[in-house]
């Protein structure tokens, strides 16, 4: 295959988008097409997977291989989609109900199990599928759907619960800036690891407070202090604390050894490769010594 | 050594609290008598506690195949008197309880038994540690049944290995002091001296080690579970071969992570697996519809136990099938077979395997904590490969897909079988998003009524056509029967026991062992059942599920009966033999 | 203003893209035709997703009752050419299409059918905001079919005076400039003109509606559940008003979560719910096993939309009973009922609440997408409270206990019923630990065969004895009949107009509607089907859930058959009219 | 009633206790049992709720009202009495499998709720009632029966994650010091909001390398520390860091209106205790006027 551009991805979209205008999914789901081709991924050895909600419809959207699964439960396929076939490149996209609500214990335990895949939270902080309800994140007293009086809940806090986790890849981008989220995206792919990746991404249609507006305003961001070092687990938490997770760009990451190679047994080369199964009779014999 | 041939069939137990290695004393018991050539079938009863309450290993040694503890014992080694009072009812008239000297054992009045104090504990404290008073239990059995320490050392060596010379010397001193205890005291009974048997080379293993070694001969490379009794023996083994062949075990978050893990790998190419039981299972609905819409391959072990809820965790059932074949909200295809036998375990893993990538939709084996637990001896002959050819489904080449344009691959193309043949991640072209959302043939979201109901029938009827009535129904006994024993997964013993029973008494009886259940067999089994009088469904639960399911398939209604067992403990052949004499 | 009274049946529906106010124009004009006196029904066609895709609001409007949106259309309007090709086969011969002149209307040829254009867009433009174009076709709707804008004034004023006066202002000139509009280009068809209803004081609500206020008048006071479409309504009016009494709605985290602080709730001694759809429901069949064993009262709402896994997250389907009855692993007990109707779903939550206390049991009522979302005018009287008295079931007194010494309350007494007495958290000496585990009488985790066998039946036979034949089963026609048409649910509209229209034919012919599905109200049912020569069973599914569920439970195999659909929309009058025909 | 004793839990238990000799619950459930008669709780108006484990079965030996629910959904039980009748003492005692495992998620929404539970966690890095399989917190490269090899995962870090996740209390207790475990029981049950304590308890039975000799040698003991500050989240972050994990005391403490207090509409009195919930007749048709 010649240079992978964007478009080999688009090629092969089939369905038309059915996310609101403005949406910030769109600028986050073009940065994660520029990083593929970027890297010169082609579109067939990547595989993207949603749970259910508008962001998790994004691999229909996206034109590489794709599972939109169900509600909280992306990280896991992913994770088996992952341990099949090595070679792939696997990244998850979806919500932060999908991924913050209903699945939080798969995020915190892949956080743990550090297995190489990205996680991309459009974190819109708040239910867009199902119309506005309120989210993990929406801000606590926020009104929604389900909020009539406001919510009597404090709001998730991902950043912080991901370092406390031990993520060995922890940025935030922002669907304002495509330059920074596809530079971001980059690195996120490029980590051995579980890099996860919260993007303020604004609904436009459900969520009037936390807009492209508040956040361009609200947030700090991190390419413009030379002196901060992502590598400091401790300095990652306390710029998190200190802004109320109002930072964006690489927060923190650290190398160490991802979930496939640490698992015993686990053959280098991808397991989906093998078509032919059959097993040598010789072993079988031998063991069934083993219980004699 | 003189050589006698006779019929054997005695059933050992032992007996007393949780967490003082009744366990060990019945496997050490159970190996060395598969090894002496018998046919063994090691029965396990504990509770859902790790220390305190009563628990027994019984083992069925026999001459001939054996697939059930038994109804039975014939000896008795108490730890304890809760150990008498628990077992009493099942204990034979005429033999004896050995117990240990620490207590003084009663039986009731007019019970003949004969109570020989052997002091265990003490013997074993004087050998250094009082926990080897199983060994030293073990040596008395064998001093009673005319066995000697030949008999065990293998046993014993290839069990405290690993831990010294001196504690394999410790142990084989335990035993001795226990052998000589009882010969000194004693009159040996010599029920299993100097017996040379006939078996087959066999291998001694329960259904959940057969069912990791079929996977793992099936092809199957991830197996993805969360620990819950009766299943997690199943990893245990699979943790000692698949890494061998590139394999792995993840130990998943809880079930719903470790299912749709495995629903990943299915849907990217390779086999993979998930075992539980039933709290796990009901835990897993949500993976089921997904696998169905989505038609990926998934293959599911469920160990019952018994339920509801958390129930009986170390008892056994059959109680779990109505939520298999109708769990999860909506309408999905899915199959379901059920191994009768330790055998069946090892042969079941490839056609299941098979089927799943074959009709791309989810299969679940059940099993039953009976079977799954229970150690036997298995002809190796019974194990050879080779029941099943491999059958890895419709999948697309890289060659057929040369000249596709990147979208336009139909991954749910209508087909006359309904079957599509599909891509996986990786392969070139063949690209396309699988949905969990009604979806068209080129796998977008579509709502529209034309297309939902063609997807629809596309799934379903994946599965209309199949009746597996060629393999899956083991029948013995005439076809034209007066009473028709049918049952699945460990009623299997029993039903066998009884029907030869019946048999011999003259009456036209047959036996017929279900090993698939959804789609039932239906060919095969209408014309089983209308040949048959009677028919007797035997299962392990409260509502008759297998006998439901055959009535609302196939009829019958008036001829069937059921013979219904859910105490948590697996059938003795005289509850079906009692059930089947009201019948006919 | 003369007065007319004549028979009205009109179906009026506008139709265009999500997310460009289609629901509200059909809300605003559905709403004032209840005010103006006539019984409406209001049924939402949307998809899965915010923005873009065809959506249209359907509106039948009658002099008299009306349970169903009606196989026809009688008007359309129209914002794109796509709601004219989605519409098409249901539009009237002979009637008008009104659409936005901002594109050319294209019909086939051969179709008799009149297009108006209307500039909407355009007129809401010089109103200021084109959004408004939605008051625009109100207006024009209005003017065609003969109404005034005093007729819309109150709705459009509760609609938007939050906003101000300038908005209902604008609002009221939009409407005026569409009615004008049409005035001087087309001539008014009266329709509705002048027409003087007698339908009694009426409430214009949804399933939805009904079900949040029946539990909040049942008494219950925790609403935990998730957001799911289409169960979120439930929530909605719950907010609105469960505060008011000390209630409260809780978001849970998932599902689960829900379901497990609504058994903790009522393991306290509170009434509490939760409500989903299918992919919610598939994720608490643990709860409803826990529930069963340790016999809480828990009450979950199923409103049922199309599957499996995600399926047709904004279709309707009745897919999800078999996972109701049958689902979670093990056997335990639970209640299934039905609504059929808004007022049904209103009464309904009463007796849940009550068989959930009664037999302290998870009781599941079943509603679909399209009984739950559809408005409906409803007489009042046919909402008044006293078709159940309270039932809060077996409370032990803190009188009773008061000489009880601590530790010895039998929470799980064996009595006759098999349901026994309970205390809850707060009450002096009446002390216990509630199980998941088998328990004994006074709830100590034990495995004993025995004790197992008497607490399972003591589980079991609780709804033995259980009928609810005497309310649960709504027949109409005679008893001995031809054809009895068999229903749940939102086809109740449609069965009764067929039913209707077979009688006006001559035929005889009766229709029955189960509102309890489980234990099946089997008396009552049994006398009908005994009566009837062919019965035909009419539901939202593929494989025909509640026929077999009669099959297996009384059998007349031979003389039921189904009328099945599962394409995501509700039962068409025709569809059953059709398949009726085809039987008798 | 008069002065309370532990002698009036002790009264109403029927099951005698199944834990192994030696196990680490035995002492915390002692010091629960020392917390709620110091408070002079009746046992009536306690209730102890566990999920499936070895520890989950504290209820049946603790004497109150007690509610043994299944594995990993003993907090949202918890959470529905608690709303259920707010003047009860709910305590929610179970495992690191159960609450860090399949429960995390619950655990972690529980804290942003800030729902008044007391939540003790029996911390033995293991799964003991299944035998001794790998728990989330078993440590990185611990080999018990599911992990042969060694496990590959790393372990969580629950206070961190608490912490990190807005937790309004957080302390960590041990089994072989139930002096100071009685203090910190009488803390959290005092707490208004949701009280998290950890309780490093030793499976004597299958976990070799967690003993009482380990923790007592290598646990921090904060209250040793006069100058350590639990109410200050930064510092308590950088104490656990630190330490990894090895501290034991008060960690943090904050305070803040709980739940039932932010709950739009919940009565100040227990709904309990409302027997009779007849349904003005006026009220009805005033709601019906409403739909008018
Ligand atoms: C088990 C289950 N529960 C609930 C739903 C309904 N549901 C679909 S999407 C969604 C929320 C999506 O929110 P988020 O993940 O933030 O995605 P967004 O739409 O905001 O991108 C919910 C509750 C479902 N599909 N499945
Ligand atoms: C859904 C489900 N999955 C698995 C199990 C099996 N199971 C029971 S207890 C347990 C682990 C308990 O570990 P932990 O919570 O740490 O408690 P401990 O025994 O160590 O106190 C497991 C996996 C179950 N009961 N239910
Ligand atoms: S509703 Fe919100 S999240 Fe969904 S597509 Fe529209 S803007 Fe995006
Ligand atoms: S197995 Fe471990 S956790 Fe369980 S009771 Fe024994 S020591 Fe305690
Ligand atoms: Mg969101
Ligand atoms: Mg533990």
């Amino acid at each position: 295959m010649a240079r992978v551009t964007v478009m080999d991805y688009k090629q092969s979209i089939v369905e038309p988008s059915t996310w609101c205008p403005g949406c910030g999914d769109f600028p986050a789901l073009a940065a994660l097409q520029r990083a593929c081709a970027g890297l010169g991924l082609s579109p067939d050895q990547v595989v993207v997977v949603g749970g259910i909600g508008c962001s998790s419809k994004a691999p229909s959207y996206f034109g590489a291989y794709g599972f939109h699964s169900v509600h909280g439960r992306a990280i896991p396929v992913a994770t088996g989609i992952k341990l099949a076939n090595r070679d792939l490149t696997v990244v998850v996209f979806g919500g932060d109900g999908d991924g913050y609500g209903i699945g939080l214990s798969h995020f915190l335990h892949t956080v743990r199990r550090n297995i190489d895949l990205v996680y991309m939270v459009m974190d819109n902080h708040i239910y867009g599928l199902t119309t506005g309800q309120a989210s993990p994140t929406s801000r606590k007293g926020m009104k929604t759907k389900t909020s009539p009086y406001g919510t009597a809940e404090y709001p998730v806090r991902p950043l912080e619960t991901a370092l406390a986790a031990g993520a060995s890849f922890v940025a935030q981008g922002f669907s304002g800036d495509v330059k920074q989220l596809t530079r971001l995206v980059e690195m996120a792919i490029k980590h051995r690891g579980f890099a996860y990746l919260n993007v303020l991404s604004p609904c436009v249609t459900f969520n009037r407070e936390d807009t492209y507006d508040f956040w361009r305003e609200n947030c700090v961001n991190l390419d413009d202090e030379p002196e901060y070092d992502p590598h400091d687990r401790t300095g990652a938490i306390r710029v998190v604390l200190q802004h109320e997770g109002l930072v964006r760009g690489l927060i923190y990451q650290e190398e160490r050894p991802s979930f496939e190679a640490e698992l015993p047994g686990l053959a280098k080369e991808p397991l989906a490769r093998q078509f032919d199964l059959s097993f040598p009779e010789q072993d079988w014999a031998r063991i069934l010594k083993d219980f004699a | 050594m003189s050589v006698v041939t006779r019929v054997i069939d005695f059933t050992w137990k032992v007996g007393g609290q949780q967490g003082e290695g009744i366990d060990s004393t019945g496997e050490i018991f159970a190996q060395a008598m598969h090894r002496r050539g018998f046919y063994v079938y090691a029965y396990r009863h504990f509770m859902s506690r790790i220390k305190g309450g009563h628990t027994h290993y019984k083992i069925r040694v026999r001459s001939g195949p054996v697939w059930h503890r038994g109804d039975q014992d014939d000896l008795l080694v108490a730890f304890d008197q809760e150990s008498i009072d628990y077992n009493l009812p099942q204990l034979r008239d005429g033999t004896a309880i050995v117990h240990d000297a620490a207590f003084v054992a009663r039986v009731p009045e007019g019970r003949e038994l004969e109570l020989m104090p052997v002091p265990m504990t003490r013997l074993a404290e004087e050998q250094g540690r009082s926990i080897m008073k199983n060994m030293v239990a073990v040596g008395v059995s064998a001093a009673m049944l005319g066995l000697e320490l030949a008999d065990f050392e293998t046993t014993i060596r290839d069990r405290f290995g690993d831990k010294g010379e001196q504690v394999v010397e410790a142990n084989r001193k335990a035993f001795m002091a226990g052998y000589d205890y009882y010969k000194t005291h004693f009159t040996p009974r010599q029920v299993l001296a100097d017996v040379v048997t006939d078996r087959p080379e066999s291998a001694y293993l329960s259904g959940n080690d057969a069912i990791a070694l079929g996977a793992l001969v099936a092809g199957c490379r991830l197996l993805f579970a969360y620990p819950i009794t009766p299943a997690t023996e199943i990893l245990y083994t699979a943790f000692k071969y698949f890494p061998r062949y590139g394999g792995a075990i993840v130990q998943g978050e809880d079930e719903m992570a470790a299912a749709f893990m495995a629903i990943g790998a299915g849907f990217a190419g390779v086999r993979a697996m998930t075992s539980t039981s039933g709290p796990g299972l009901s835990l897993m609905m949500e993976s089921l519809g997904l696998a169905g819409i989505a038609e990926v391959p998934l293959v599911i072990v469920d160990v019952q136990r018994a339920g509801p809820s958390t129930g009986l965790p170390t008892k056994t059932e059959q109680g779990d099938l109505n939520t298999i074949v109708y769990g999860s909200h909506g309408e999905s295809p899915r199959i379901v077979l059920a191994p009768s036998t330790v055998a069946d375990c090892f042969h079941v893993m490839g056609r299941a395997f098979n089927l799943a990538e074959h009709y791309q939709c989810p299969v679940i084996v059940v099993s039953d904590l009976a079977l799954g637990l229970s150690r036997q001896s298995v002809p190796v002959a019974d194990l050879a490969t080779g029941t099943w050819t491999w059958d890895r489904g419709l999948r697309v080449t890289d060659d057929e897909l040369k000249d596709v344009t990147p979208g336009t691959f139909a991954r749910y193309r209508l087909t006359e079988s309904g079957i599509s043949p599909r891509t996986v991640p990786g392969q070139p072209n063949g690209r396309f998003t699988s949905l969990s959302n009604e979806h068209s043939e080129i796998s977008v979201e579509e709502e529209s009524p034309e297309n939902r109901v063609r997807q629809m029938h596309k799934r379903m009827k994946k599965l209309h056509g199949l009746d597996l009535s060629d393999w899956a129904l083991e029948h013995h006994g005439p076809e034209r029967a007066d009473l028709l024993l049918v049952g699945y997964g460990s009623s299997y013993g029993p039903i066998a026991e009884v029907w030869r029973k019946l048999a011999d008494e003259g009456a036209r009886v047959g036996r017929l062992h279900l090993k698939a259940l959804w789609p039932l067999p239906e060919a095969g089994l209408a014309r089983y059942l209308e040949a048959s009088r009677h028919v007797l469904v035997v299962e392990s639960n409260y509502s008759g599920q297998v006998a439901n399911l055959i009535k609302l398939r196939l009829g019958f209604k008036d001829r069937i009966r059921s013979c219904l067992k859910f105490d948590g403990n697996p059938f003795t052949a005289n509850e079906i033999y009692r059930m089947a004499k009201e019948v006919v």
